[in-house]
């Protein structure tokens, strides 16, 4: 789609030892601005590791990460890592439990708010214009993945399937450049899927979001995905769009064929 | 949920019983008002806690005494009646024990420990409470110049140190009169101050300092960190590398036992070690076991039972089985400091009955009263005390009165009178006090009472 | 009236995001303001006030920031009894030794209460849980170390500094009322603001870490900063509490009042009262301030029939058992218990 | 020198005392995730029982004997009644748990043996020695060897017997054990037992060094810093941690303490731990949380 543009997103022969084994092995990867890419791969292949290097919880033993044009320091906490613009869902779900569904949101635009501590506690003006402001934000957030009627509920009271719809609602609330989504439709039946994929569809084509995501579910992936990398123990074995990646003899040999699907 | 409902009946229940149960003995207070006035006696002890040893036996000894002259028809007529509230030497729970019996109007209060004590002389002060702390709480509050409504008889820290130092002396050879050649016995000899590091503790160093340049001692502060119930570093350091001739054993509660077991295993003599009066209990040595035999320990009264007042006691009060006690701690260190504390405010109030009539005294009464003590010798002797307790005089501006210390030691089974009574470093002391309370003065911007002037 | 949620409709975000949002809650925060404000001054005794109210005030603001710290930042402090010696001192040192006026001491009390507290809350960045919770011990320890040895501070050997009489304006605090209103007012203000913080993007922060402190990182929650407001903000309660409590109560700052037992009570209350709620600091203050009292006061009845030896004890056997019971009814604490009634309200009479 | 060696050596037959103490807060946080407020209650609880029993002139074995049973009917007590309504519930709410325990401890031991102090003499010979110019007490010794006796039996229980292995399978993972048909409650019970040994071999050895009284419940405080030093829910870590505290502790007040005023003692070991925490955030032998995103 916008092959001609400097990718916002690349990192460069990324390597990762865990106690001796090597969890990825010098990967490179792309990720263009406006697309919908995909990672894959079998269990252990080192998908969330990469996401987890992507959004700087994990620091890569070698390799370098560009971030729109610049590239990352070394040693960058993970909290500057979101403010440059990088938000993410987790695999195994990571909701404050202790919070509503609206507090879980609002978290997510912790970087867009700037009122200090003083301002914060006398809750005077600035800081109560901002509130709001930003009170309205997250409401269209829950308006687009209608999720309205769970706004006050604890997150720890809400259903598997609609916690990940929160996780993405948080993502989604730091109005990120780029958003890294771990397995979103893991453990969904078919009627929850769909809906998360026309979200994802949504966000990248109405909202505008580059997405990259981790999928197991090859039927959604070849469908909503602009662009596929395939990993396997720690390799990139292909890149490319789903039609390529459904031809490469590769991936059928090390994933489709021992996935069975 | 049924089980949420469950509970909250349970708390109703709960709180239903708190009234039930302190309703009627609230009614029954007010309906014992009626009868006749008492002199209203609350004791602010405690059973609980680290150092439930000293507050009970205290609280037992002093109502027990009262419980005695209750028996005996009161004090010129006016029966005691007194209040137990607990604070578990807890400061915090002590003041809340003062206000709580602050409303009763109590003519005095014991805080009976040194931390409550420095709590609550503000608090008196301002409330025209007098706070009478026997042998604890601070020592420059013996010049009543200064501080009006504080009473440290029969004697306080300061003096008890002061004859600390005459006794090591006289056990270096000194014989106990001529002050002028005290030095040259104390010349050199190195003390180990052993202390419990909170205020309490440090409460003598200056004075032993004081002392130290004065007669040429080598003294030397070990803080022992609260609750003190591991000495090992200090007592390395004192036996093996300061190598103290002797130890002034200043600590409280389970700290005050620990160098008695510490020093039996350094192979240091017991009989160098000289406890602070707080530290020289039964319970404080027994549970040393045979550890604890030669320790000294200084006191201003007698011990056990063979005073004609504690067989009173005994005879009457545990013979009608109204003793607050366990009957083998009667006559003990801290059973008998209850006992004369009893005696000592039953003469206080008796003085008051003499200057403003049988009747229930009030704390400004008592105040006086307390200023103007007198327990002679005779008196003692009629009160079947003799030897129990020290005569002692107070005064406007000593409110001290007596001063006299007495070393007792452990013979294994029991303390024995190891000293005669011995008279502090009179003037020394109470120019160290003066010093001390002028400078308090200053600081509080208080004035001076001119004692000259009051009556 | 009913107390509903249904019914009660908004048409913006702020009164939505309002501190009650349903009226009733409105109402009985209301009456309880009315109770605190004129009907307790009027009809308590001076030992009510001056000895329950008081110190119930100051050891709900010092749980409350004990809660700031541990409820919602997630991070334990068994060291909070320290930090409110440290406002104690600073602020009596303050007022008494260089005569600032009253209200700038005691907030100077809590600013280095506040400054001290940061740098005890430096362990946080590295330690979780129970580790930290131990390291946490050392402040207590090593603040009480230098109080006593530090002769300025203690102002010599007697380790006590006495509150002076207190002044605003030339305006004489010196009977219980008074003191009461002054801590009620410094409360009010203080758990007000701490409401605010909690309820804003701050306290939004704070239960993430206190979730999941990495996922909140990620999502860009500065741990580090944060952490360390918490404890910032969270010593400042206590040393503001430290302050009040001394001036309008103890009446002069004595170590001793500041015991670890202090620090494990305040832990306590914050347990037994809900982590988390603001409503549960004071239910557990209330727990462990006024429990005792009502138990010691209750049993002095039976003083005739139990020998007193017994009965002191027994004061300890009741209060841990009731520690223990409501732990195993309600593990989430009083308020939780508080709200889990509200809900029935709620719903009453239709529970489904 | 000599002096110097004599204080570390002294220090660290002083640290295991603190071993001892701490010993019992690993087993049970190990198998159970309580952190055990009450451990020293518990100690306290042991030595008023024994010498209570001793008072009634039981014989010495009798008496332990009888103690122990205490103990057993505690840990039941303690495991049926408070903690099977707790379970699953978050760590601070138990720990919290085990603070009322404590209180209740103390309440129900005192008002059944008293508030004196009281001596303990179970006939270890107390006689000092030199070696070498090291001056050292048979007292310690002795200790030091149950430490040792004790440590090794609880290897040798946890590694060899069934009930141990049991027991170590449940403290690795409780859902995996119960999956196995390990009864959970049962395990713990079990843990709490030979904690409540434990803290009976700790208040025996404190109880004849202080005499049993109130303030015996403070060793706890003592083995904090150890705890956290070693790890939490680590056997060896306790042993090791405790000798590090006693030396350095004793080091410290001897040779720092007279320059800045001494009486250091108290927070010592707290620096070293945090000093420790700093480069191993779970402690020297602590079992590491670790994170998966």
């Amino acid at each position: 789609m916008n092959e001609e543009k400097e990718p916002i997103l690349r990192a460069e022969n990324i390597s990762i030892t865990f106690g001796g084994l090597k969890a990825l092995d010098r990967v490179s990867l792309e990720i263009n601005p406006g697309e919908i890419m995909a990672i894959i791969g079998p269990n252990g292949a080192g998908k969330t590791t990469m996401l987890n290097i992507i959004n700087g919880f994990y620091k890569p033993d070698e390799g370098r990460i560009i971030f729109e044009g610049k590239e990352r320091p070394k040693k960058m906490k993970p909290n500057l890592i979101a403010a440059q613009g990088i938000a993410r869902t987790f695999q195994n779900l990571a909701l404050f439990t202790g919070m509503s569904t609206l507090g879980n949101i609002m978290v997510g635009r912790t970087m867009l708010m700037h009122s200090n501590i003083f301002s914060q506690a006398l809750y005077w003006r600035f800081s109560q214009k901002e509130e709001i402001e930003h009170r309205a934000a997250v409401e269209r957030i829950i308006d687009f993945l209608q999720i309205e009627n769970i706004r006050r509920t604890p997150a720890s009271m809400l259903p598997y399937g609609l916690r990940k719809r929160v996780e993405l609602a948080r993502a989604l609330a730091a109005e990120p450049k780029l958003l890294l989504l771990d397995e979103p439709m893991a453990g969904m039946n078919l009627e929850e899927k769909e809906d998360i994929a026309r979200f994802v569809l949504d966000a990248n084509e109405e909202l505008g979001y580059t997405i990259a995501l981790i999928e197991h579910d090859m039927g959604v992936v070849m469908d909503i995905c602009d662009r596929i990398v395939v990993l396997d123990f720690g390799e990139k074995i292909a890149e490319g769009t789903p039609d390529e990646i459904k031809a490469d003899p590769k991936v059928i040999k090390a994933y489709l064929g021992t996935a069975g699907g | 949920m049924g089980r949420k409902l469950m509970f909250t009946l349970f708390v109703l229940v709960v709180a239903a019983s708190f009234v039930m149960v302190s309703g009627p003995a609230m009614a029954a207070d007010k309906e014992k008002k009626k009868e006749a006035p008492k002199q209203y006696v609350p004791l602010l002890i405690y059973r609980t806690g680290p150092f439930a040893a000293g507050g009970s036996g205290i609280g037992s000894g002093w109502e027990d005494f009262m419980q005695l002259r209750n028996m005996q028809g009161g004090v010129n007529g006016i029966m005691y009646e007194w209040e137990e509230c607990e604070t578990a030497y807890n400061v915090a729970r002590g003041i809340e024990c003062y206000e709580r019996v602050k409303s009763k109007k109590p003519a005095y209060i014991h805080p009976i420990s040194t931390g409550i004590t420095y709590a609550l002389l503000p608090k008196g002060t301002k409330d025209h409470i007098p706070i009478v702390f026997e042998g604890y709480g601070r020592a420059d509050a013996a010049d009543g110049r200064v501080f009006k409504w504080a009473f440290n008889f029969p004697t306080h820290y300061w003096s008890q140190n002061t004859a600390k130092i005459k006794f090591i002396a006289m056990k270096q050879g000194w014989d106990g009169k001529n002050m002028a050649d005290i030095g040259k016995y104390l010349k050199g000899l190195k003390i180990a101050n052993l202390h419990i590091d909170v205020p309490y503790g440090q409460e003598t160093k200056p004075i032993l300092d004081d002392m130290a340049k004065k007669y040429g001692l080598v003294v030397r502060h070990f803080p022992v960190s609260w609750p003190g119930i591991d000495q090992k570093a200090q007592w390395m350091d004192i036996v093996r590398r300061f190598k103290a001739d002797w130890v002034i054993n200043r600590n409280w509660g389970v700290s005050c036992t620990v160098p008695l077991k510490e020093a039996a295993r350094m192979g240091f003599p017991r009989n160098r070690i000289l406890g602070v009066w707080w530290c020289g209990s039964e319970e404080d040595v027994l549970p040393a076991g045979p550890a604890a035999k030669g320790y000294y320990a200084t006191n201003f009264h007698g011990v056990g039972r063979d005073f004609p007042m504690i067989k009173q006691i005994v005879d009457k009060v545990y013979g009608a089985m109204k003793g607050n006690i366990s009957f083998t701690r009667v006559g003990s260190v801290y059973y008998n400091r209850g006992v004369i504390t009893g005696i000592t405010m039953d003469e206080a109030l008796r003085t008051a009955h003499k200057k403003f009539g049988v009747k229930v005294i009030n704390a400004e009464e008592m105040r006086w009263a307390l200023e103007h003590m007198n327990i002679t010798e005779e008196r003692i002797k009629e009160i079947g005390a003799e030897g129990l307790m020290q005569p002692m005089k107070t005064s406007c501006a000593d409110h001290e009165g007596g001063g006299l210390v007495r070393i007792q030691q452990w013979d294994g089974q029991k303390w024995v009178v190891a000293s005669d009574w011995i008279s502090p470093m009179k003037d020394y002391v109470r120019d160290m006090v003066e010093k001390s309370a002028a400078k308090f003065a200053k600081e509080k911007k208080i004035k001076l009472r001119d004692c000259s002037k009051v009556d | 009236m009913f107390y509903r949620e249904c019914g009660n409709f908004k048409d913006n975000y702020a009164s939505d995001m309002a501190i009650f949002p349903i009226p009733l809650d409105r109402y009985g925060f209301i009456v309880m303001l009315i109770l605190a404000l004129i009907v307790i001054p009027l009809t308590a005794t001076d030992y009510w006030i001056s000895s329950i109210m008081i110190p119930f005030y100051c050891f709900a603001l010092s749980a409350f920031g004990l809660n700031i710290l541990a409820g919602y930042a997630g991070q334990i402090s068994i060291g909070h009894a320290a930090f409110m010696a440290v406002g104690a001192y600073a602020s009596l040192i303050l007022y008494g030794r260089y005569g600032i006026p009253l209200l700038p001491s005691i907030l100077g009390g809590g600013i280095v209460s506040a400054a001290v507290g940061t740098f005890f809350g430096l362990p946080a960045l590295r330690i979780k849980g129970f580790y930290l919770a131990i390291s946490t011990l050392a402040s207590q320890f090593i603040i009480q170390w230098v109080i006593v040895h530090w002769r300025w501070v203690s102002g010599g050997v007697f380790g006590t500094v006495e509150a002076p009489d207190m002044q605003i304006f030339g305006w004489a605090l010196d009977t219980p009322v008074r003191k009461y209103y002054l801590v009620l007012c410094i409360m009010i203000l203080l758990i007000t603001f701490g409401k605010n913080l909690v309820r804003g993007q701050l306290g939004r922060n704070w239960m993430a870490i206190r979730d999941i402190d990495y996922a909140a990182e990620i999502i860009g929650v500065n741990l580090y900063r944060d952490k360390l407001i918490a404890f910032a903000v969270s010593t400042f309660y206590a040393g503001i509490a430290g302050s009040l409590i001394t001036f309008c109560y103890y009446g002069a700052a004595n170590i001793e009042e500041f015991h670890v037992m202090v620090s494990f009570a305040l832990i306590g209350m914050i347990i037994i009262g809900g982590l988390g709620t603001i409503l549960g600091s004071f239910l557990g203050a209330g727990f462990f301030v006024l429990l005792p009292i009502a138990i010691n006061q209750s049993l002095g009845a039976f003083m005739d029939v139990v020998p007193s030896d017994i009965l002191s004890n027994i004061e300890a056997i009741i209060f841990g058992g009731l520690i223990v019971l409501f732990l195993i009814v309600e593990p989430y604490g009083m308020a939780r218990l508080w709200h889990t009634i509200k809900d029935k309200m709620r719903l009453w009479p239709f529970p489904y | 020198m000599t002096f110097f060696f004599e204080v570390l050596i002294n220090g660290l037959l002083m640290g295991i005392m603190y071993s001892l103490v701490a010993l019992g807060f690993a087993l049970i946080y190990k198998a159970s995730d309580v952190f055990n407020m009450a451990q020293g209650a518990m100690s306290l609880l042991a030595g008023l029982a024994l010498v209570g029993f001793l008072e009634m002139s039981f014989p010495l074995w009798l008496a332990l004997l009888c103690t122990v049973g205490i103990m057993i009917i505690l840990a039941y007590s303690t495991v049926f009644f408070v903690l099977k309504p707790l379970v699953n519930r978050p760590p601070l709410m138990l720990f919290m748990a085990t603070f009322g325990i404590m209180y209740l401890l103390e309440g129900i031991g005192q008002s059944i043996w008293g508030t004196d102090a009281k001596g303990l003499n179970i006939g270890i010979p107390e006689i000092s020695f030199e070696i070498r110019g090291i001056l050292m007490n048979t007292f310690d010794l002795t200790f030091a060897g149950v430490a040792a006796l004790l440590v090794a039996s609880l290897v040798w229980f946890f590694q060899k017997t069934r009930t141990g292995r049991a027991l170590r399978a449940v403290s690795d993972d409780h859902e995996a054990a119960l999956s196995v048909g390990i009864p959970l409650l049962k395990a713990w019970a079990v843990t709490w037992v030979i904690a409540g040994i434990v803290a009976t071999v700790a208040g025996v050895a404190w109880g004849s060094r202080l005499g049993v009284q109130f303030s015996l419940g403070y060793i706890a405080f003592k083995a904090l810093p150890v705890l956290i030093i070693g790890g939490i829910d680590s056997i060896p870590g306790a042993i090791i941690a405790g000798l590090i505290v006693g030396a350095g502790e004793t080091l410290a007040e001897v040779f720092i303490g007279p320059y800045v005023g001494g009486g250091i003692q108290t927070f010592f070991p707290y620096l070293i731990a945090l000093l420790v925490l700093y480069f191993k955030p779970y402690g020297l032998f602590g079992k590491e949380i670790i994170e998966r995103v």
